[in-house]
């Protein structure tokens, strides 16, 4: 049967996954680093690998991201807005609102009951709300990326950030520790401050149950907890979020194989 | 409700400034309607006269904006979005209505936002013109009928000219009583500190006039039983200019380094008690002079003049009265950002009041905390340069 | 002997200049997290340096933006005016200063040694010395070299983000598609040179013209200035302890002052190992 | 750094002729003291345009200078200028541009300064503004200006029309502001009097009024064309042909540019020639004012087979006739009152649609007339006149109308540092996808 393949270039990580009948076969991660363009083919390389195939059993690839019009291998590109709807749609049909947090963007989306994007919305000239914010934090405490969520969770009293900057975020937390608030105290406020901004994407777009989080920001638990408290309703978070966009390009690219 | 008797003048005051709206919640609850207002433009002499509370809507410095941004750009000025964004997050809920007076495009521009997204009972918007000249008048006259009328329908009574004109007279008497309280603040060092005054200033604003006027006489009397400090020769008197600031955030900032803030030419503070309305026969024509003519306000438009000098006169004539009664050492001209009628007169500002021998520190920010460091930080610098 | 000590906290690096009438000992090390300790140790050490004790200091002054956490000063001064002492007392001939520190820039304005006017940008990074060291890092080269780098390229590679954020992926993209290092360094330099540029335009800028703080040493970014300016500026030889000398200076004045009045100024009550105890 | 932007093609080979229009404004104002005439900086949309041409006074449109300066992306040396004497980089970047260029030409003893675009702007005489209800720069801005060059004097005049309350009858308030704002005319006249030392010919300024409401008719059934489909004109160029009406209103070549506009026009029509060929999608700038140094980007719509047959901005008016205007010999009244109905010529369809308003409504209206598929929303930072209160009407749109699709780009009119062309294309691919699922879902 035919594979096809999805590749989502971002920012931070690079993304692929190999799809067979609508089903995920593979996927890979990997940090895209600055060479887009390799980034994407490694990344789909290893997903192949992972399947023992090559790039010459794929039927047909999408490329969407950041460097997606990059990737040369590609049959169509994609933006990755239209993928993660497609992406979610699969995942969770019920899900009218897809809050994603990249890298660099964080975004809102709207779909329609056939996981169409029916509006969109992204933060425009300032990383403020970002997943950027979440790695600054994690390299004040010394502490992983992948940490920050559980550790968040043990908050006593969230410190109210004051600054919208990604860097100077930085200063903050190191002002905030040295007047004595606990590392999880501070990741809380981070994630109410970013909490805060997503929301303000989500109610520009309408607010349309049920809602789910992608992106790599949504691999951190504290993150999905403080915008499920902002928004006051639960969200869906799929088991691999970071590769949501990756999936949805897959499926425009078996979609697209269907209709020709 | 807030018992102001004597010897609690202040601490009456710093408890409707803290829980900031907490006597029109106590009126709402009796049956009183409660009408916010956004500017030194709101004519609270009507709003008296109608029988319901007038209420200078304050933002809050330490509140980040969040929900408001869904709906209002982040090119409004920043007093503007801090103030919709806690009327969103329903710390107003307590309004039956509100009048937003035609002052500045932050305004204007977002008259449709607030009352589609409040959707409270009671709105409206009052076209105040911008110049001055006869027409201007008569049509400030039409418009405040209009204004009337759509109160009296509001509330189901009428409102008489003696009503109105009772109510000029005890707005006139509550800004007689804020100017001699402002009186002492022309010794050294001041009887009342700054963060006091914003305090009573942002109370009084709160409650109705009558309460108002009682608040300052028992602060008067407070402060004036106090023993005068000694005199800090080094202290600086610095005088604030700006528009809605409401905060004692940027005050204490100031008093923290040891300086007075003696004076304002605020829209919450002196500009709202300069000017009193004249009893007229058709007491909306006093009320139209005053709002129009009287009141110095950079969203009206002054050039009569013949000459540019006489032209500044006219515009800030009054900034260079208060630098000399009140022994201004230096000025602070806060503007926010995004705010148009300010800012186009911050050259014109600087040099006419530095030109009164006080020298102006410009600073430009947002209505929030979060920058109060650097504030903070310049605000000294500016002290160490006038030392 | 009189002593004074100037101790500038600001948000990169800590700085501590100690005087007679000459300076006696200067000393730079990283801020971290706790001010307070930090502000301490470095006093400690540069005590040390110059063989002195702490009850040898007669006046202490503290600036920058952790002023407020050095409880052993006797004074805090902010270091817009600190800079202006500072530099006036090394180049007499300046009239406009450029400040560049991690995270503030600033320009300010000198009239016979006195600050007379001054600007500072807001809060966004761009613009700012903690620009240029998130970029260094990024390409992996040392902060201290990414000036130099910057001189041999072959044209300035013109970064579009103004986000501090935003351009670090760019640079490195850009990178990646084969642009060489010293273009992009040339570029960003370019960058903060034309952010500060039209920050300090703000005042009515007069020659001379110096440049102080961090960003001072990179001489990358002093020549983008120059070109920004148009003429040649002004560096003060070692440019991030101009703050800390001036605090130091404001402090001999502040004696001198008193003792002309026949007074003794009034010292903080905070000696050097009780604030060892602060939080 | 005076970087000449690239040449952006015209659809129609009318619009090539704005370039002339533009310039001769300038140099207009350059040649005045030559030809003993008085120069007015003065400001498109305030009502005052008749009154000065038919007084002969040259006006001074520091709003298409700046653009100029904009579109050539050169406005930097002027923002500066105006920063170093404390304006905002925050307020209006047309007002501050030209307050920049007005210190360094005071500066330079009134001449103009070296390398101004297209020859620069001569110094008034006069200063024209208006405290109307379209934006405050209109009247703070002049004011700012004479800091600098103080013997010029300043008038500036107020014209309002009843704000929006769909709870009221703003008929019953129309006499007010129509007095109000004829009686404001006069006071204009009178200023514009005192400065010439001429008086107004009134026939003159009834003729000139005539031609004018001609013109705005004849733009108007011009602009109607574009109803077609494929459409002959798309906003990018009405970009540029909004110049004769909006800045030589009352003037002869204004009319004469709109016949050849729409001739043009129909003849594409006949030929069966469209901006794109065939249309994907139709789309309506529903406001803002672009951002001129990026005037590209409607192309770039264009190559994906994305139109705007129809834009709200720089529309100007409504025909003449549609307005319905009371019958009055007065001139400066037959204004107040084509003033007063402009504005308010939405009012009661909006007063139809529960939760609707004007401006919506006009976009509403827009839409079916032009069968457009989405909307575009442009939101400019330094200019809260047009675009603070766009995320409201966007809202309202898909509230009261129906759930279309609707792009809000953010950018500026001049200043252009926050521009980023990738970006911006990025956002509008996932626009047009957007455009896409749409279509989809209707069938
Ligand atoms: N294991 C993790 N736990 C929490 N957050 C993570 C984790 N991995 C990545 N992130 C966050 O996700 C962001 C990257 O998200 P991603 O969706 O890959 O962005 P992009 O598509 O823009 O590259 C990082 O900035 C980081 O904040
Ligand atoms: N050796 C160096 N070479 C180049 N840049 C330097 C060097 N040392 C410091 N800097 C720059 O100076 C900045 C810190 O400057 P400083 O004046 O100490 O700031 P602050 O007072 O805020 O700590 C750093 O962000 C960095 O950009
Ligand atoms: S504030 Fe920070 S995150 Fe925002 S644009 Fe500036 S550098 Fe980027
Ligand atoms: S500060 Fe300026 S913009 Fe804000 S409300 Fe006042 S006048 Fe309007
Ligand atoms: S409408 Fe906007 S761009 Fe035009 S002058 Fe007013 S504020 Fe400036």
């Amino acid at each position: 049967m035919a594979f096809v393949l999805g590749i989502d270039v971002g920012s931070g990580y690079s993304k692929a996954i190999v799809l067979e009948e609508g089903e995920i076969r593979s996927y890979a991660v990997i940090p895209s680093g600055g060479d887009y363009r390799e980034a994407g083919r490694a990344v789909a390389r290893t997903a192949l690998e992972k399947l023992n195939l090559t790039f010459g059993d794929i039927a047909r690839t999408v490329a969407a991201g950041y460097g997606g019009n990059m990737i040369d291998f590609a049959d169509d590109t994609s933006t990755d807005i239209s993928c993660h709807a497609a992406g979610v749609h699969y995942l969770f049909p019920s899900v009218k609102t897809v809050m994603d947090v990249g890298a660099q963007y964080s975004r809102a989306i709207r779909l329609d009951d056939e996981g169409r994007i029916a509006n969109f919305i992204m933060n425009e000239k300032c990383a403020g709300g970002s997943g950027k914010f979440l790695q600054v934090a994690a390299r004040i405490l010394g502490i992983k990326v992948s940490e920050i969520g559980e550790l968040s969770l043990t908050a006593k009293k969230a410190v109210e950030f004051t600054t919208g900057c990604a860097v100077f975020a930085e200063s903050e937390a190191v002002s905030r520790i040295s007047e004595g608030a606990s590392p999880a105290d501070i990741l809380a406020g981070i994630h109410n401050a970013m909490a805060s901004k997503i929301v303000t994407l989500v109610i520009r777009v309408g607010l349309a149950p049920d809602c789910a989080v992608t992106g790599g920001g949504a691999m951190d638990i504290g993150l999905v907890k403080a915008i499920g408290a902002e928004l006051g309703t639960g969200v869906f978070v799929p088991d691999e979020p970071r590769i949501t966009a990756a999936l949805g390009a897959a499926l425009i690219a078996r979609d697209t194989l269907k209709t020709s | 409700m807030t018992d102001i008797r004597d010897g609690n003048g202040l601490a009456a005051a710093e408890k409707l400034y803290t829980q900031y709206g907490s006597r029109a919640r106590e009126l709402k609850a009796s049956g009183k309607k409660v009408i916010g207002y956004l500017s030194a433009l709101g004519p609270v002499e009507i709003m008296t006269a109608a029988g319901v509370l007038p209420i200078r809507l304050k933002g809050n410095v330490s509140e980040a904006i969040s929900k408001g941004d869904a709906y209002m750009e982040t090119i409004v000025c920043p007093f503007v979005r801090n103030v919709f964004d806690l009327a969103v997050k329903g710390k107003y809920d307590f309004l039956d209505g509100m009048v937003l007076p035609h002052q500045c495009d932050s305004i204007d521009r977002t008259n449709e936002t607030w009352s589609y997204t409040l959707g409270l009972p009671y709105w409206h918007f009052l076209n105040v013109p911008h110049v001055t000249d006869d027409p201007s008048i008569a049509f400030m006259k039409e418009i405040l009928r209009i204004f009337i009328k759509t109160l009296e329908k509001f509330t189901g009574k009428a409102i008489t000219d003696q009503a109105i004109a009772d109510a000029v007279k005890a707005h006139n008497n509550n800004r007689k009583l804020m100017r001699e309280l402002y009186d002492l603040r022309k010794s050294n060092p001041p009887l009342i500190s700054g963060s006091e005054m914003m305090k009573v200033l942002v109370a009084a604003m709160s409650i109705p006039v009558e309460e108002s006027s009682a608040l300052i006489e028992a602060v008067m009397k407070e402060v004036k039983e106090r023993k005068p400090a000694a005199a800090n020769p080094k202290a600086k008197r610095i005088m604030l200019i700006g528009d809605q600031i409401d905060d004692v955030a940027v005050i204490e900032a100031i008093e923290s380094t040891g300086a007075y803030l003696v004076m304002d030419d605020l829209s919450t503070g002196s500009k709202m008690y300069w000017q009193d309305v004249d009893a007229t026969a058709d007491p909306v024509q006093g009320i139209a002079e005053r709002y129009l003519r009287k009141l110095k306000i950079p969203t009206t438009f002054v050039g009569s003049a013949d000459t540019y000098q006489g032209i500044l006169e006219e515009r800030f004539g009054h900034m260079k009265k208060y630098v000399n009664e009140f022994k201004v050492d230096g000025a602070i001209l806060f503007i926010y950002k995004y705010c148009d009628p300010y800012g186009f007169e911050v050259p014109a500002i600087k040099s006419y009041v530095e030109a009164a021998g006080a020298p102006v520190l410009y600073l430009e920010d947002e209505y929030s905390t979060s920058s109060l460091a650097r504030v903070k930080t310049r605000i000294e610098a500016f002290l160490e340069m006038i030392a | 002997m009189d002593y004074f000590a100037g101790v500038d906290i600001g948000s990169t690096m800590t700085k501590v200049v100690i005087m007679s009438d000459r300076i006696e000992v200067s000393l730079i090390g990283p801020t971290g997290p706790e001010h307070r300790k930090l502000a301490n140790r470095v006093m400690e050490e540069a005590l040390n340096k110059a063989r002195l004790t702490f009850e040898d200091l007669t006046y202490i002054v503290a600036t920058g933006y952790g002023r407020i956490n050095v409880p052993f000063a006797d004074r805090q001064i902010t270091e817009i005016t600190c800079h202006a002492k500072g530099l006036h007392s090394l180049l007499p001939s300046v009239k406009t200063v450029v400040d560049i520190g991690g995270q503030d820039s600033k320009g300010i304005k000198i009239v016979n040694g006195k600050v007379m006017n001054f600007v500072m940008n807001d809060k966004c990074a761009a613009g700012t010395g903690r620009f240029l060291e998130i970029i260094a890092d990024s390409l992996g080269v040392p902060l201290e070299k990414i000036g130099e780098i910057s001189l041999t390229a072959q044209k300035i590679a013109a970064v579009s983000s103004t986000c501090t954020v935003f351009a670090e992926q760019e640079i490195i993209s850009r990178l990646a598609s084969g642009e060489p290092i010293a273009n992009l360094l040339a570029g960003i330099h370019d960058a903060v040179a034309t952010r500060v540029y039209s920050l300090v335009k703000k005042l009515n800028v007069e020659a001379d013209i110096a440049v102080t703080g961090g960003g001072a040493k990179n001489i990358g970014l002093v020549k983008a200035l120059e070109s920004k300016f148009g003429q040649a500026l002004l560096v003060p030889p070692e440019p991030l302890i101009t703050g800390a000398l001036g605090a130091a200076l404001m402090g001999k004045d502040i004696f001198a002052k008193y003792m002309a009045e026949g007074q003794k100024p009034t010292r903080s009550v905070n000696k050097l190992e009780e604030a060892t105890f602060f939080e | 750094m005076a970087e000449e932007k690239k040449g952006r093609a015209v659809a129609t080979s009318t619009a090539a002729k704005i370039p002339k229009f533009v310039r001769g404004n300038l140099s207009a104002t350059l040649k005045a003291k030559e030809e003993g005439k008085k120069v007015a900086a003065a400001f498109i949309a305030d009502g005052q345009d008749e009154i000065m041409r038919a007084m002969d006074i040259v006006p001074a449109w520091g709003e298409s200078f700046s653009g100029v300066c904009a579109a050539k992306r050169d406005a930097e040396k002027y923002l500066q200028k105006a920063e170093s004497d404390n304006f905002s980089r925050s307020l209006c970047t047309y007002a501050t541009c030209n307050i920049g260029f007005d210190m360094m030409r005071e500066e330079l003893g009134g001449a103009t300064p070296e390398g101004a675009p297209w020859g620069g702007m001569g110094r008034p005489d006069m200063m024209l503004g208006n405290g109307q209800l379209l934006c405050d720069p209109r009247f703070k801005w002049p004011q700012a200006t004479q800091h600098y060059q103080q013997d010029v004097p300043v008038f500036v005049t107020n014209m309002y029309y009843p704000p929006w309350d769909p709870n009221a009858d703003h008929h019953e308030q129309e006499a007010i502001y129509v007095k109000y704002a004829a009686d404001e005319l006069r006071e204009t006249v009178k200023f514009c009097e005192k400065i010439t030392g001429k008086k107004m010919d009134w026939d003159r300024l009834a003729a000139t009024v005539e031609l004018s409401d001609k013109t705005w008719d004849l733009f108007i059934d011009t602009y109607e064309l574009r109803k077609h489909i494929p459409t002959p004109m798309d906003t990018g160029d009405a970009m540029n042909t909004m110049v004769p009406l909006t800045f030589n209103l009352g003037t002869q070549e204004a009319y004469d540019f709109y016949v050849d506009l729409n001739a043009e026009l129909r003849q594409k029509i006949a030929d069966g020639v469209g901006v794109a060929n065939p249309e994907k999608y139709r789309i309506i700038w529903a406001a803002g004012l672009p951002s001129w140094f990026a005037l590209g980007d409607f192309q770039y719509f264009n190559g994906k087979g994305v139109v705007f047959p129809v834009e709200v901005t720089y529309r100007g008016c409504e025909k003449i006739e549609r307005l319905d205007l009371p019958k009055t010999n007065d001139p400066l009244e037959h204004i107040a009152w084509r003033w007063v109905r402009y504005w308010t010529h939405w009012y009661d369809a909006a007063k139809k649609r529960p939760g609707s308003t004007p401006k919506v409504e006009r976009i509403i209206e827009y839409i079916e007339d032009y069968k457009c598929d989405g909307a575009v929303f442009h939101s400019a930072f330094s200019c809260r006149s047009w675009h603070a209160g766009i995320m409201q009407q966007a809202a309202t749109l898909k509230k009261v109308y129906k759930d279309i699709p609707i792009l809000i780009m953010e950018g500026d009119i001049v200043d252009i540092s926050s521009y980023n062309e990738a970006d911006t294309h990025n956002r509008i691919d996932a626009f047009i996808e957007t455009l896409a699922a749409s279509k989809k879902r209707q069938g």
